[in-house]
């Protein structure tokens, strides 16, 4: 994974040999060879960053809301605590747990490709000629017991028609504010589907959502409907401030 | 065996089809038609001093390698008497919903399972433990399954009512059909 | 060879995937699954010891003959057969958090690769090499997926516990992060 060294060049095309924002982040981490439980998050956070400054729109989602979450940890190593504060939990935990889960995913998936690629360097029997002459199939082993407890299954995977227990899902306006003004520090206008990936779940539309109007008001972005239903522009106002 | 034999019986393995000797040469740049014969023929020779279950044949316009004739009838056989046959747990659940919710069609089956049961349906019916019994209303007039009466001579049931109900299966399984 | 070696090379050779020993063993009302243990071992030396361009190796749940790898690409560029695609990066990593950790749902292993993961399970799916084993409790009740046995087929893997044990990686996963 050697980076192109073309300074004219975006980074789209260098971005699409990562899996994923925690691939980018521990290929950063190896190239910057900082240790994964000390993360100087300031540095990576500033290199991610500049790493996804142009990111393709269908990945931008992803992407971003790693760069918020990079620089939320980031202010929270700024505030000021109490050096015997027993309880204080570095705010670089989480991370750095899901890094290393990550980072044996790839471990794991690299000895799947080999065996993968074992496996696809030799080739099973072709042509059966004997395939002509297909005998019926053997006769089955069936048992009520056996149909019953696959209805039984059947009962617990279906899915129930009414009794949803309706639970309240936090909403988490602060974190799409975080992903808002990510977006606006890197470009003046954006787009709903930038905010939010399409799958988003209805918590995080309404958190999104709430988060525009919540930046709207205090007056660092402008949203703009140019036809009813039409797509909503996110501009970014002169006097926002910069994430 | 040499090499060019080696090479030559992993292509006639591995090929699709049999293979002339003309193709068989395009394997090796240094292979003529007569090495490729001579190779050919130590595979023959090969196959037969050592006693194996295979045979190099040339029929047609190709060579190929066949099971010889006397293990054919064995594999045969041993696939009739072969032991019973387990359905899997995806196949008896689709058939357990086709049972309780018959007629049914392969959407609302779907939407039950959550996933793709086109290849099981297929399997169903052609151990005719299933069959088209007739066509549903709306889009595309959908097949609609139901069981067949190997389906109860297979379970030992004189009819469907033979069917233990249970009450939860009447509101999932029994449902009417959601309106579209 | 001796007889039953015969008759299993040539159900072998008929076959275009792996045969269990136990299928093996119906061939034959004599054999029992230690004699085709031991005729499958005279077999695959007899393939070692005369130098062929197959060999016969133990993987899914059953054995195989396949082509030797060093013979692939004159194959391929003669063009009697061609290697299948070439899983994605995304494709193997989703498919390892599914061999570990299964059953488990989509929201997990978009929790753990940190993307989007539905087009890669649907093409997992429809390549067989995953399926449905359930549903999970909660909001929606979402779909568990597991591995199929045709993922250890394609992965030259006799079973899951071939895969590399976590206290193998290099990473090993602590439960806690060190306290830094």
């Amino acid at each position: 994974m050697t980076a192109p060294a073309n300074l004219g060049d975006p980074f789209v095309v260098e971005l699409q040999q990562f899996e994923g924002p925690l691939d980018l982040l521990l290929s950063l981490i190896r190239d910057e060879q900082v240790d994964i439980y000390d993360i100087p998050i300031a540095r990576i956070a500033e290199q991610f960053l500049a790493r996804i400054q142009t990111l393709a729109i269908d990945q931008a989602a992803e992407y971003l809301e790693m760069a918020a979450r990079l620089l939320r940890i980031k202010a929270q190593l700024l505030l000021p605590r109490n050096q015997d504060d027993e309880a204080w939990e570095d705010p670089r935990a989480e991370l750095v747990r899901r890094l290393l889960e990550y980072q044996q995913v790839r471990e794991i998936s690299d000895h799947l490709g080999r065996m993968a690629e074992d496996r696809r360097s030799r080739f099973a029997r072709a042509w059966l000629p004997q395939q002509a002459v297909e005998p019926p199939p053997a006769p089955l082993a069936l048992s009520l017991g056996e149909l019953l407890s696959a209805v039984d299954r059947v009962l617990r995977m279906a899915r129930e028609p009414h009794l949803h227990d309706v639970v309240p899902r936090p909403l988490d306006v602060d974190g799409f504010i975080g992903t808002i003004r990510a977006i606006l520090a890197l470009r003046a206008h954006a787009r709903w589907y930038d905010v939010i990936r399409p799958s988003a779940e209805s918590w995080e539309v309404l958190s999104a959502l709430l988060a525009l109007l919540e930046l709207a008001r205090r007056g660092e972005l402008r949203l703009r409907q140019a036809t009813p239903f039409g797509s909503m522009v996110i501009t970014r106002e002169s006097t926002g401030q910069a994430a | 065996m040499n090499p060019l034999a080696r090479l030559l019986e992993a292509a006639l393995f591995a090929s699709n089809r049999p293979v002339p000797v003309d193709e068989l040469a395009a394997l090796d740049p240094e292979a003529s038609p007569a090495t490729v014969v001579a190779a050919l023929g130590e595979i023959r020779d090969t196959y037969q001093a050592n006693g194996h279950g295979v045979e190099l044949v040339e029929l047609g316009d190709g060579w190929q390698v066949l099971t010889r004739p006397e293990y054919t009838d064995a594999i045969e056989r041993a696939q009739l008497a072969a032991r019973p046959h387990r359905l899997s747990g995806a196949a008896l659940e689709t058939l357990a919903i086709i049972a309780y919710r018959q007629p049914i069609g392969r959407a609302e089956i779907e939407e039950i399972r959550g996933v793709n049961c086109g290849a099981i349906l297929k399997s169903l019916h052609e151990r005719a433990l299933i069959d088209v019994t007739g066509r549903g209303e709306g889009m595309g007039r959908p097949l609609l399954y139901g069981t067949t009466p190997l389906f109860l001579e297979q379970f030992a049931l004189r009819h469907l009512e033979e069917l233990p109900r249970a009450d939860e299966l009447a509101v999932t399984l029994r449902a009417e059909p959601r309106a579209i």
